[in-house]
């Protein structure tokens, strides 16, 4: 019983997670909110594939002087490496974002998308 | 065990909420980088440890000072 | 026979590269530029009779074929590789009478994105494709914000839809990795049959989110008109010649590989059909020749996933040459839009009027290419509407044909209606001075007009590639070996 | 205004609906399915042949401190798939983040803007000195999980990330402290170079890019895992400078 609601609660959460940042970013007008609700989902995401790769009672993928053999059960390592990726690629986008966040406040003096032409919708 | 995570996830969620609800950005994003931070303790917990480190020191510490820096240089700098 | 990983990692390290380049000189990044597409045409021509006489796999790191990342290059992959670097190649040379204000940091997000584009269509891993997909868009956020102005909205937006796009993706990644616990393409599609039907609907919607973004497919292709009217010229060609080819070769590869059920196509078919029609409306509409040229771009999108989707290997096959097709005149299209532009001073198509004369060249390229859309006899799009018309009529499907014709009828009206403006009217204006085009024209037309009248010259790699992308037990034998 | 909020919110609920179902998926009696879903099982993933290691070579025991020369003799699993087995996606990977930076230089337009620095002169002595301690021991602290990276938790990208932050610290509390443009971009330029050389030399020498070609050594020693900690290296520095490089702009725009 424990181990479903550990299990259901990773699931649920990260796909919860996805969700709230997706609502984020179809809600809000502000458009640094709109890039902490991307964040959101990345985290998100970024869960959930760990999460996929749980497995119940096994280790960390590392050969070392407490798992010295592989004969021991590891989680999978695929998707944390996907995962390492992807996070530094979400990291990569939410800067650039910033940036032309900047930018256009330049431009406007304004966060809010409403007051924005060409960003209306 | 599955006690704590699970704890942990409602916090992250809350915290996730918060980061919408929030007002004022720089709450929004103190509450983001909670978010990342719960996710880097979980990582953990799911025997990701390399994936914790990145999540901590990149998802967490970086990216909310790249937030910071920007909303500094965009609405707060204005008003003050 | 040059190895084909070349194709990426050459430009990567002339990428890494560029910023040193510039210190010894500073006109050296758009020369290495112009020399690294060059160098690829070359590659890829290396190996043209190779592929085609078997399709090419390409172990990274030395690990065998279906167990880590590898390549896989066959026909089809080879005609979009060829298209993505050729476009490059030509917009290369457009770029050399150019002059950007961080130019090392121009051309070395030019190359990435000509790189991840190529990558795209050669990857035969999905989270590869992920990444490859992630170099493009990003080189393409920051590409636009070259031509300043309005370009930063317009970069947000697609930073934002891309964003939650990548999100997407990746979840069907993750969805797929754990029901097959493989990331190979072949593999997953040797055992997509054992995977529970219901998840594998969710799966496609999640790629068709994911990819349909680059693919320019409705509803998610709001971003383009954006893009392409505020990017630079050079950017807009080459989003729309070679990205956006990119992304119709991996929908194509991932639906007729992975999903190669009749319900799928279905679905697509409804898409491609609704991206068509609202594409050519609404270009009719516009005044702005960029934004006109953008939603025309949508449009064709949509038309080629329309046929490809009708699944018979004639109607591939038309889709495939309206592909080619597509990107050699919308790259000629948006060079000459953009040299009229600048001499005109201004994005309106009223404003045009006139400059048939003044900017004989690029006024010359704009015509011919509208032409070739229109579907003008010993043009290449005549024979690609040709093929188009009665691959879908053997398909029975009546109803398609009927909507695709219409759309052709709008199409000719607005592009007759600037052509008409560039000779039939004139307006006392002021031309600047703009940009040299010549060989560009050139080159585009002479392909234009050979195609036109020798469509035997790429008859063969269609046949193949057509062949290739619908026998899909073909590529996982080929990636699994005797596995 | 409320109109948005439930577009939004049927949109989401679209979604969530759609994609929760994949949760509910339960195989039927009879019905063949490789994996339930959600439920890892190793036996049935690629993953376990890198557990294994044993995608060119036959099934060996790996023991730790004992095995020698194995197809990949990296003691953390994640690391030898991040930096032998998919190392492809992790050039692409730190290719993003290069042209990340690149563009947020374009899109902030330095060069024509002048330089500002963060308000940062009232920072007190304390932070100032606390500062100039931590700073040698973050560089150092990045490092140590940079080089152990095959061996430990980390890597390429925490001690490149961590080697950021250090430098992130010392920008925002000390207002003197300036990183030179020219030695970032030499410092990027060179660790991008040396991660596609190091693949080009493998595809000259081996036949593939990116291949292995170093002893592997014995599993989990320092000075084992062939290339791996060559690219971790690599990694760290084009990680460290790109991050570095970002904070810089956006501190500086």
């Amino acid at each position: 019983m424990l181990n479903f609601l550990e299990e259901w609660s990773f699931f649920g959460g990260s796909i919860l997670l996805i969700f709230i940042g997706l609502y984020g970013v179809l809600s809000r007008k502000n458009m640094i909110k709109i890039l902490i609700s991307l964040g959101l989902m990345d985290t998100g995401v970024n869960l959930l594939l760990v999460a996929l790769g749980y497995v119940e009672a096994a280790n960390a993928p590392i050969i070392n002087s407490v798992n010295p053999s592989n004969a021991a059960a590891f989680v999978d390592p695929i998707p944390q490496a996907l995962v390492l990726t992807s996070i530094v690629i979400g990291t990569a986008v939410l800067a650039l974002g910033l940036a032309l966040v900047m930018k256009i406040y330049d431009k406007y003096s304004t966060l809010n998308i409403s007051e924005i032409r060409g960003l209306k919708w | 065990m599955p006690l704590i995570s699970s704890f942990l996830i409602l916090i992250m969620l809350a915290a996730a909420a918060a980061a919408l609800a929030f007002d004022d950005l720089l709450s929004s994003i103190i509450a983001a980088g909670l978010v990342s931070l719960t996710a880097a303790v979980l990582f953990y917990f799911l025997k990701a440890p390399d994936v914790a480190m990145t999540e901590a020191a990149i998802g967490a510490g970086l990216t909310t000072a790249i937030f910071v820096l920007a909303l500094f240089k965009t609405e707060r700098g204005k008003s003050e | 026979m040059v190895n084909l990983t070349l194709i990426i990692a050459l430009p990567l390290l002339m990428a890494f590269t560029m910023p040193i380049f510039k210190m010894l000189n500073s006109k050296l990044p758009k020369f290495i530029a112009l020399l690294t597409t060059a160098f690829n045409l070359i590659v890829l021509s290396s190996n043209f009779t190779e592929i085609m006489a078997a399709p090419l796999i390409l172990e990274l790191g030395g690990w065998q074929a279906p167990f880590a990342i590898n390549l896989y290059v066959g026909p089809l992959a080879l005609v979009a590789a060829f298209l993505i670097n050729g476009s490059a190649f030509i917009l290369s040379i457009y770029n050399l009478s150019q002059d950007y204000q961080f130019d090392d940091k121009f051309y070395l997000l030019f190359l990435m994105i000509t790189a991840g584009a190529s990558g795209m269509v050669m990857t035969g891993d999905l989270f590869n494709l992920f990444v490859f997909i992630e170099i493009t868009s990003i080189a393409a956020y920051s590409l636009t914000t070259f031509a300043g102005g309005s370009s930063y909205e317009a970069s947000f937006k697609y930073l934002i839809i891309g964003g939650v796009g990548s999100v997407f993706l990746l979840l069907g990644i993750g969805f797929t990795y754990s029901a097959v616990g493989s990331l190979n393409l072949a593999e997953i599609a040797a055992s997509a049959g054992l995977i529970n039907p219901l998840l594998l609907q969710i799966t496609a919607l999640l790629f068709l989110i994911g990819i349909g973004i680059e693919a320019e497919l409705f509803p998610l292709n709001f971003w383009v008109p954006d893009i392409y009217t505020e990017a630079p010229t050079a950017v807009s060609g080459i989003m729309s010649g070679a990205v956006s080819a990119a992304g119709i070769y991996a929908l194509a590869r991932i639906f007729f590989t992975l999903f190669p059920a009749q319900q799928f196509f279905n679905y697509l078919l409804v898409i491609g059909v609704i991206t068509l029609i609202m594409g050519e409306l609404i270009a009719y509409q516009q005044e702005n020749i960029k934004r006109m040229l953008a939603y025309s771009s949508l449009a064709q999108m949509g038309l080629i996933v329309t046929v490809i989707s009708l699944g018979t290997e004639a109607a591939v096959k038309a889709g495939l040459f309206q592909l080619i097709n597509h990107s050699i005149l919308k790259v000629l299209l948006f060079i000459s839009a953009g040299v009229l532009i600048s001499a005109a001073g201004s994005k309106k198509i009223k404003d045009l009027a006139g400059l048939g004369t003044k900017k004989p060249t690029a006024a010359f390229g704009f015509t011919i290419a509208a032409m070739g859309i229109l579907g003008v006899p010993f043009l290449n799009g005549f024979i690609s509407k040709f093929m188009i018309i009665s691959s879908s009529l053997n398909a029975d499907q009546f109803l398609i044909t009927f909507l695709i014709l219409a759309a052709a009828l709008i199409e000719i009206a607005y592009y007759l209606k600037v052509v008409q403006k560039l000779y039939f009217e004139d307006l006392e204006i002021e031309v600047k001075n703009t940009a040299v085009i010549t060989v560009p024209v050139i080159l585009l037309t002479l392909l234009i007009i050979g195609l036109g009248v020798y469509p035997q010259l790429i008859a063969e790699p269609l046949e193949k590639a057509a062949a290739e992308i619908l026998n899909n037990s073909r590529y996982i034998m080929t990636v699994l070996g005797g596995i | 205004m409320k109109f948005r909020n439930l577009i939004a919110l049927v949109i989401t609920a679209a979604f969530a609906l759609i994609i929760l179902q994949a949760f509910t998926i339960t195989p039927a009696a009879g019905e063949i399915t490789l994996n339930e879903f959600g439920k890892a099982d190793i036996n049935n993933r690629t993953a376990q042949l890198y557990l294994n290691k044993s995608v060119n070579t036959d099934n060996k025991k790996v023991i730790y401190q004992e095995s020698k020369n194995l197809e990949s003799g990296s003691a953390n699993i994640v690391t030898s798939v991040v930096a032998n087995y998919r190392s492809f996606d992790t050039l692409g990977e730190i290719t993003v983040l290069f042209l990340a930076a690149a563009g947020i230089g374009v899109v902030l337009n330095l060069e024509n803007s002048k330089k500002k620095k963060f308000a940062a002169d009232d920072s007190s002595l304390i932070l100032n000195t606390g500062i100039k301690l931590l700073f040698p021991l973050l560089l150092l602290a990045g490092t140590y999980i940079f080089v152990y990276g095959h061996l430990s938790p980390g890597g390429g990208f925490q001690g490149g990330a961590v080697i950021a932050t250090a430098f992130l610290l010392k920008m925002l509390s000390d207002n003197k402290f300036e990183i030179k443009e020219i030695s970032i971009t030499l410092v990027e330029s060179t660790a991008g170079i040396s991660f596609v050389g190091l693949g080009l030399y493998g595809l000259v020498t081996r036949g593939s890019f990116l291949e292995n070609f170093m002893a592997t050594g014995t599993v989990g020693q320092l000075f084992s895992a062939g290339i791996i900690p060559l690219i971790y290296i690599a990694i760290a520095f084009k990680v460290g400078a790109e991050l570095t490089n970002i904070v810089k702009n956006l501190i500086e725009a």
